[in-house]
């Protein structure tokens, strides 16, 4: 249950920085001057490439495959 | 002398410089987060969560 | 250069409110966390971050396409870890791209997290665990440690070399573990670029050593089980003594095995005493510009306090096997953070300015290291000091 | 695909032509010259591991659990003069199931490292008439690829009973079976009236001219010491197997309607007796193809060949097939969809799916791989059901190696992307007879070590086998003992790391030592000799210490030997006979086997549950459904139960006191009638020697024993003194220990011997009439204890036995004298050391002493004030060895070693943790106990010596996917 919890909490934190990455480095939405338009879009291409991403990576952990 | 491009940013801080106050306080703060992560898994062996 | 560096610094101490403030607000560290977290998952496959994508699994693929020498993989024969790869692509991505000035609060991190990491060690080096070696043994381990570091020290001293760069090649030389030149980095107050430039000579001296070895082993006649003693004390470096040791037979490389657990333990012996001296000699040549190491420390570092008092737990066995492995992979992810900031921290030109004297240094002091070792693996085989195994 | 098939038609026109020019020539290799069934040389080298070699467990559509494995294996191969030559099946790769793949279930299957399903099969049968082999072959059996070797025979009453295997092309067999043809069948057993408890010994042995398994049948006509004859050999073949070779795609049906399935329509129209389902294009204007099919369900006849053809509809043409089968949401623990969960989602009534495969790939037996003509495909079916068990691809050609031709390509591989050579095997740096480079690069480009492991020396061939397949196990039968007492690195030991949750037992009885447990083959100390009964016939007795279910109690600081956890153990090559004066050892003694006390152990309506989910998860056996018989006899375990044509079959095993299996597993089912049109045949009763067992009821889960008899030894009377052998005329007399032993008569005709046994004042103490020594009671000798017992006298601590052989010279009889009998009593304290209980064990077949066993009763600590513990003592007072605890902290063992006192010189072993361990688990010694835990455990066992071998970190639980340390993969003990 311990390790559960962590790994759980590790996957939430990889899941938010590399969304927050992707928002800051790859969309550059953080800037001042971009409008909310952008900044919900990008947010929401981060997170869901994010979320493909360690969807992906953490599926090895408990898929049969 | 130019400002290190690799460490230095526009208004003159320097990541890997580190002395005085600020050096101290990072000391605490890596001893202070070193005990803690040191503690918490040690207790929680002895105390049978993993 | 002062102004702008004695600005900030004077804006440190004039907003500090408690030693929180090293960490600066969230908004303006988070893009150098996240550099330093981003360069770290796809460094090393650390714990709970199941990445396939890493620098450690295209390293394996390629061990796996060359294939073994002497049974050890190329990749950790050039040392590939998790303080080497973060640094190797930190290092890559700065010198490609450049470092945004946005990221540079957030890397400053590093300065936290070298104590933080170092703390974090102390459960793995276990002293009563190298007692099944015997005594000799551990005396020829004890004695190289300390006369490689004394002697590393004096030639550096001798052939002039900066004695920050000395110090840390000392260090690395002497236990035989290129880590030591990262920890020993707070400790001497030495540049990245001395850090990087010696960790490369003590790694191109393991690469000469590990090759050579195997001839002056065969060339004394050295038992197999005495050439794993050998390789591990004369080479160090984990893989590249194993790779030496199984380049004499598997005999010699199964007790490289044996023997690399009494140098493992008594590493942190070997940056505290470099550290030790040459922080007493900086007391005592205080105005003398030319010393340099331990820069500004006026007192003992606190933080190593509280290494060497943990370090005293782990002896008395408080630290027990799973929670010493999920403290090991707090290590992991420590120093892989903090040595992708070290990688962003650097051009290549830093690394190379110390010229090759570095080097110099380490062939001077690694040769005398092995000539000593052997002669003294010689005599105690000799007089049946050492147990020879059947 | 044209051009192809008209150079195969070319080919073998220009053979026949060939065929009618010259005779000798048709054939292209007599099944001799093939190394098919054949095994690598004994100092082939192992790899475990190959990234390109997978090694996986998964499901079925009916969350079957499949362990899958793959391999690539040379064999017999040679080098001279710079060049290595390998014949025709020498090079060959193995795809290898658990169980077997059968149709209509979507059982996985490995296909040059492609994750494929199997979807269908086409089975057949081979039968081979008259076929006789002799002892220690291994003869081609007729022109299949298969070979029958006869391992071993050995005797009852003299008579002769055989063990034999019969061996796949690609070395693999699932076990030996045991045949007779000169005792009573199994049947007979239902002709005993016997009480329950212990009984008197039986009279008959049981075993049966005729061995069923399954598909397989085996009836011996004559089955002698030397030759084994059979009347005829029935086992399954398989022609034609098609693989999907990517993940099918699941579609609810919708009725009267169509789903899109990529540029294709599949209808399916509600027929009363199934879905008529058609396939049509994107318009639906084009009908691909349309029939009938019905639901596939998990019953097993529907794979029959008459039947699978109703419950799908496959078309070539398109590479499609579409089953039709129940929601598949219904099969817990499938792994049909990606998320796997613990329960299910809840039946959803009448809910049925398309399942579509596609990718087919079709490949036909003993023809070309379709992706490259130069390997041939080798289906081989498992001899239980006949489905697919293994694919096996070899070259079709032989292959030369030499300094010019150093590599050579595997068999293509299908590939979503690329298809490619699925490895390269490179040999280079020939020097005359020697090679000196060898290693196998996979379709990833990695590569495994240099496989000739000291290249100085260079290796006469390069026969490997890379991969963990568990089909290693039988290859290695003949040199496994030899590899593992490898000395070349001094004791093999692997680190078992520490785990917060170690194997506590409370008592070690029917426990085999841990997996990991380092092995060492030769302490001085422990004895090892040959010597010859009065027969001649050499024997071999050995001793052996080993330790089961200790481990570290890390709360405590202490480490812990459970009671029946350390055991000396000493037997010979086989079972111990009296009669005979043979002889064994006794802590480092030589002692004589004067006579034994048996019985037959029945119990009547026994209950037997199958333990089906091992409630840990982790592979850790449980053994509460242990059925024990007697006291410290033996335990009947279910291990598992399988369905033959829908009827339940149950595996079961016999567990000896010492942790070992007593021979090959046992198959029960009801009402396997080949009249009633079944595939399938298995006994319905069993009977082997003197266990047998009657089943009232076999279920699935449960099975309801009728009655069920096992031998049981109480005790056994040895001597440490010589046995004398004299000469007695009439009247004669002869000191016995503190009597006179005087031969009243000889009786040379009534084959009797009369005689007295008088103490110092001359008084008769006993008399007895020995014999008479007649066919009737040499029939029965010397397994029938009654029949023994009529030859020997026995008084106090002296008996005198006739000589079986040659009773009578010239008048005189011929005896043999034992003085200083003791009587060993299972379950007492050792007469030297009361600190250990003595356990004699029994053959299963016969009532024969087996093994003499010397064991804990109590706990063993050990800790750091208490580091050293004693073995057991012998007469003089002093300890056979010494347990030494040299390093512990605590929690992990860095340094222990077991040392004995031999001629006055301390003899140490290796460190038995040179890596750190958590327990004192460790076999010491080679005896047939020691051999059968190696067995075992044999393949992760090499697995860790090559990780061993190159200094790498073992890892710490599995060896791979689907081989865990736990066990042999595909034996559960």
């Amino acid at each position: 249950m311990f390790t559960l919890t962590v790994l759980t909490l590790t996957a939430l934190l990889l899941f938010l920085a590399t969304s927050a990455t992707l928002y800051m480095g790859v969309f550059k939405a953080h800037r001042e001057g971009a409008g909310w338009p952008r900044k919900l879009f990008s947010g929401l291409a981060a997170s869901a490439l994010s979320a493909i991403f360690w969807a992906g990576a953490y599926g090895y952990h408990y898929l049969g495959w | 002398m130019d400002r290190n491009r690799h460490t230095t940013d526009e208004s003159g801080f320097d990541f890997m410089a580190n002395s005085g106050q600020e050096e101290q306080d990072r000391d605490t703060l890596g001893i202070a987060f070193a005990v803690l992560i040191i503690a918490v898994l040690t207790v929680f062996q002895y105390w049978k969560l993993y | 250069m002062s102004t702008a560096n004695t600005a900030t610094f004077t804006d440190y101490d004039r907003t500090r409110t408690s030693f929180f403030s090293a960490l600066y607000r969230f908004q303006r560290v988070l893009p150098g966390l996240l550099a330093m977290l981003m360069i770290s998952i796809f460094s090393n496959n650390l714990a709970g971050a199941p990445n396939p994508f890493t620098l450690e699994n295209l390293f394996h693929w390629l061990d796996g396409v060359i294939g073994p020498v002497n049974h050890q993989p190329v990749f950790g024969i050039l040392n590939s870890n998790f303080v080497w790869n973060p640094l190797l692509l930190g290092l890559i991505i700065g010198n490609a791209f450049g470092v945004p000035d946005t990221w540079k609060p957030g890397l400053s991190y590093i300065h936290m997290l070298m104590p933080l990491g170092i703390i974090m060690l102390a459960p793995h080096f276990m002293l009563w665990h190298a007692t099944k070696l015997g005594v000799v043994p551990i005396a020829i381990i004890v004695a190289s440690l300390f006369f490689t570091a004394t002697a590393t020290l004096l030639i550096a001293k001798w052939f002039k070399l900066d004695d920050r760069h000395g110090s840390i090649i000392a260090g690395g030389l002497s236990t035989g573990d290129p880590h030591v030149c990262a920890i020993l980095m707070p400790l001497i107050k030495a540049k990245g670029g001395q850090v990087v430039n010696a960790l490369v000579c003590v790694l191109v001296f393991g690469l000469v050593a590990m090759m050579a070895l195997p001839y002056l082993g065969a060339w004394l006649d050295i038992p197999q089980s005495c050439f794993g003693l050998a390789s591990v004390v004369g080479v160090g470096n984990g893989h590249q003594a194993l790779s030496a040791a199984f380049a004499r037979g598997y005999e010699a490389g199964r007790y490289a095995l044996w023997y690399d657990i009494g140098r493992h333990v008594i590493m942190p012996a070997g940056f505290i005493y470099v550290f030790i001296v040459m922080f007493i000699r900086k007391l005592r040549y205080r105005n003398d510009p030319s010393v340099k190491a331990t820069g500004h420390l006026n007192s003992f570092p606190l933080w190593l306090g509280v290494f060497i008092f943990f370090w005293i737990l782990t002896t008395l066995h408080v630290f027990k096997e799973p929670a010493h492995h999920a403290i090991f992979n707090m290590v992991k992810w420590d120093f892989s953070l903090a040595a992708s900031a070290l990688g962003l921290s650097l051009s290549f030109k830093d690394i190379a300015r110390p010229g090759l004297k570095g080097l110099a240094v380490t062939f001077v002091a690694g040769s005398l290291r092995i000539a000593v070792l052997l002669a003294a693996l010689v005599v105690c085989i000799k007089t049946g000091l050492l147990p020879v195994a059947p | 695909m044209h051009k192809r098939r008209l150079k195969t038609i070319s080919l073998v026109f220009f053979a026949w032509l060939t065929a009618l020019a010259w005779p000798g020539l048709a054939r292209s290799a007599a099944p001799e010259d093939l190394p098919r069934g054949l095994t690598p040389a004994g100092d082939m080298a192992f790899m475990p591991k190959l990234a390109g070699l997978r090694n996986k467990t998964y499901h079925n559509q009916y969350g079957h659990e499949k362990s899958l494995s793959e391999a690539i294996v040379l064999r017999g191969s040679d080098i001279a003069e710079g060049r290595a030559t390998v014949p025709a099946g020498g090079l060959f790769y193995i795809s290898e199931t658990s169980g077997d793949a059968a149709p209509l279930s979507r059982d996985p299957f490995l296909v040059l490292g492609e994750h494929a399903y199997l979807v269908d099969l086409a089975t057949d049968q081979h039968r081979i008439q008259n076929f006789s082999v002799a002892q220690g072959e291994k003869k081609p059996v007729g022109d299949t690829g298969y070979r029958m070797w006869f391992d071993y025979a050995t005797d009852h009453y003299e008579k002769p009973y055989a063990e034999l295997a019969l061996v796949a092309p690609s070395g693999g067999w699932p076990l030996e079976f045991p045949i007779a043809s000169e005792f009573p069948d199994r049947e007979a057993v239902l002709d005993l009236k016997t009480g329950e408890g212990h009984q008197p010994q039986l009279e008959k042995f049981y075993l049966d001219s005729e061995y069923l398994y399954g598909a397989t049948r085996f009836k011996a006509a004559k089955v002698g010491f030397e030759e084994a004859t059979f009347e005829s050999i029935t086992f399954p073949a398989i022609t034609e197997a098609t693989f999907a070779m990517s993940r099918p795609v699941a579609l609810e049906v919708r009725q009267e309607d169509y789903r899109l399935y990529f540029d294709k329509r599949i209808y399916a129209f509600r027929r009363p007796d199934g879905f008529l389902v058609r396939v049509t294009d994107f318009w639906g204007r084009k009908v691909f193809g349309e029939k009938l099919i019905k639901p596939v369900t998990a019953q097993g006849y529907k794979t029959l060949m008459g039947e699978k053809d109703k419950y799908h509809l496959t078309l070539p043409e398109i590479d499609l097939r579409v089953e039709i089968i129940i929601h598949p949401s219904w099969m817990k623990h499938s792994d049909f969809v990606p998320w796997r969960v613990g329960k299910a989602h809840g039946f959803q009534h009448g809910k049925l799916e398309f399942v579509i495969y596609d990718d087919l790939l079709t490949v036909r037996h003993g023809e070309p791989w379709p992706l490259d003509e130069r390997y041939t495909v080798i289906l081989e079916p498992d001899l239980k059901t006949g489905m697919l068990k293994r694919l096996v691809l070899e070259n079709a050609e032989a292959l030369v190696f030499d300094n010019q031709h150093t590599r050579y390509k595997g068999p293509v591989k299908w590939s979503e992307v690329w298809n490619r050579p699925a490895f390269t095997v490179v040999a280079d740096d020939f020097d005359g007879d020697v090679v000196r480079q060898l290693y196998v690069r996979d379709y990833y480009w990695m590569r495994t070590d240099n496989m000739v492991h000291w290249p100085a020396d260079g290796r006469y061939n390069i026969d490997f086998f890379v991969g963990s397949s568990p089909v290693l196990e039988p290859i290695l039968e003949h040199s496994f003992l030899t590899r593992l007492a490898d000395p070349s690195l001094g004791t093999v030991v692997e680190e078992s790391r520490f785990t917060s949750y170690p194997k506590v037992i409370s008592d070690a009885s029917f426990y085999e030592p841990d997996h990991t447990a380092p092995f060492v083959p030769r302490l001085k100390g422990l004895m090892r000799k040959l010597s010859r009964n009065r027969k001649g016939e050499r024997l071999l007795s050995a001793e052996s210490i080993f330790i089961r279910g200790s481990y570290v109690d890390y709360d405590n600081n202490r480490i812990v030997i459970p009671p029946a956890g350390l055991c000396y153990s000493s037997r010979n090559a086989r079972n111990i006979r009296s009669l005979a004066g043979e002889k064994f050892f006794m802590l480092g003694k030589w002692a004589y086997l004067t006579s034994f006390e048996s019985s037959t152990y029945v119990r009547k309506n026994v209950h037997l549950d199958a333990w089906k989910n091992r409630p840990m998860g982790d592979g850790n056996l449980m053994y509460w459904q242990d059925e024990l018989l007697g006291v410290r006899n033996k335990a009947l375990r279910f291990n598992k139960s399988f369905y033959l044509d829908d009827r339940p079959v149950a595996e079961l095993s016999l567990m000896k006191y010492s942790g070992n299996r007593w021979g090959a597993h046992f198959f029960l089912a009801q009402g396997l009638d080949p009249q009633g049109g079944n595939r399938y045949r298995m006994p319905e009763l069993f009977a082997e020697g003197a266990t047998y067992i009657v089943p009232e009821y076999v279920g699935a889960n449960y099975v309801k024993l009728k009655e069920f008899a096992t031998p049981s030894i109480e005790a056994i009377s040895f001597t440490y003194k010589k046995p004398k052998e004299v000469l007695l005329s009439p009247g004669g007399t002869v000191k016995l220990g503190g009597f006179t032993l005087r031969c009243t008569t000889v009786d040379a005709a009534a084959r009797t011997v009369a005689l007295q046994l008088l103490d110092e004042h001359g008084a008769t103490v006993t008399e007895k009439v020995l014999g008479p020594l007649d066919a009737a009671t040499i029939d029965l000798l010397p397994q029938y204890q009654e029949a023994a017992r009529s030859v020997q006298l026995m008084y106090a601590d002296v008996q005198a036995e006739m000589d079986v052989k040659n009773p009578f010279e010239d008048g005189k009889a011929r005896l043999w004298l034992y003085t200083g009998i003791q009587r060993l009593e299972r379950d007492t304290p050792f007469e030297f050391d009361a600190r250990f209980v003595v356990h004699p064990d029994v053959c299963g077949h016969c009532y024969q002493f087996n093994e003499i066993l010397l064991d804990n009763p109590e706990p063993i600590i050990l800790d750091k004030a208490n580091p050293v513990y004693e073995g057991p003592r012998g007469r003089d007072g002093k300890p056979l060895f010494r347990i030494v605890i040299d390093d512990f902290d605590g929690e992990m063992i860095h340094a222990w070693h077991i040392e004995t006192e031999y001629r006055g010189k301390i003899e140490k072993t290796d460190n038995l943790a040179f890596r750190p361990r958590k327990n004192l688990d460790v076999l010491v010694g080679v005896t047939g106990t020691v051999e059968g835990f190696l067995r075992l455990s044999m393949l992760p066992r090499l697995g860790f010596m090559e990780s061993w071998r190159t200094g790498a970190k073992a890892p710490a639980t599995k060896l791979s996917g689907s081989v865990n340390t736990g066990g042999s993969a595909h034996i559960k003990r």
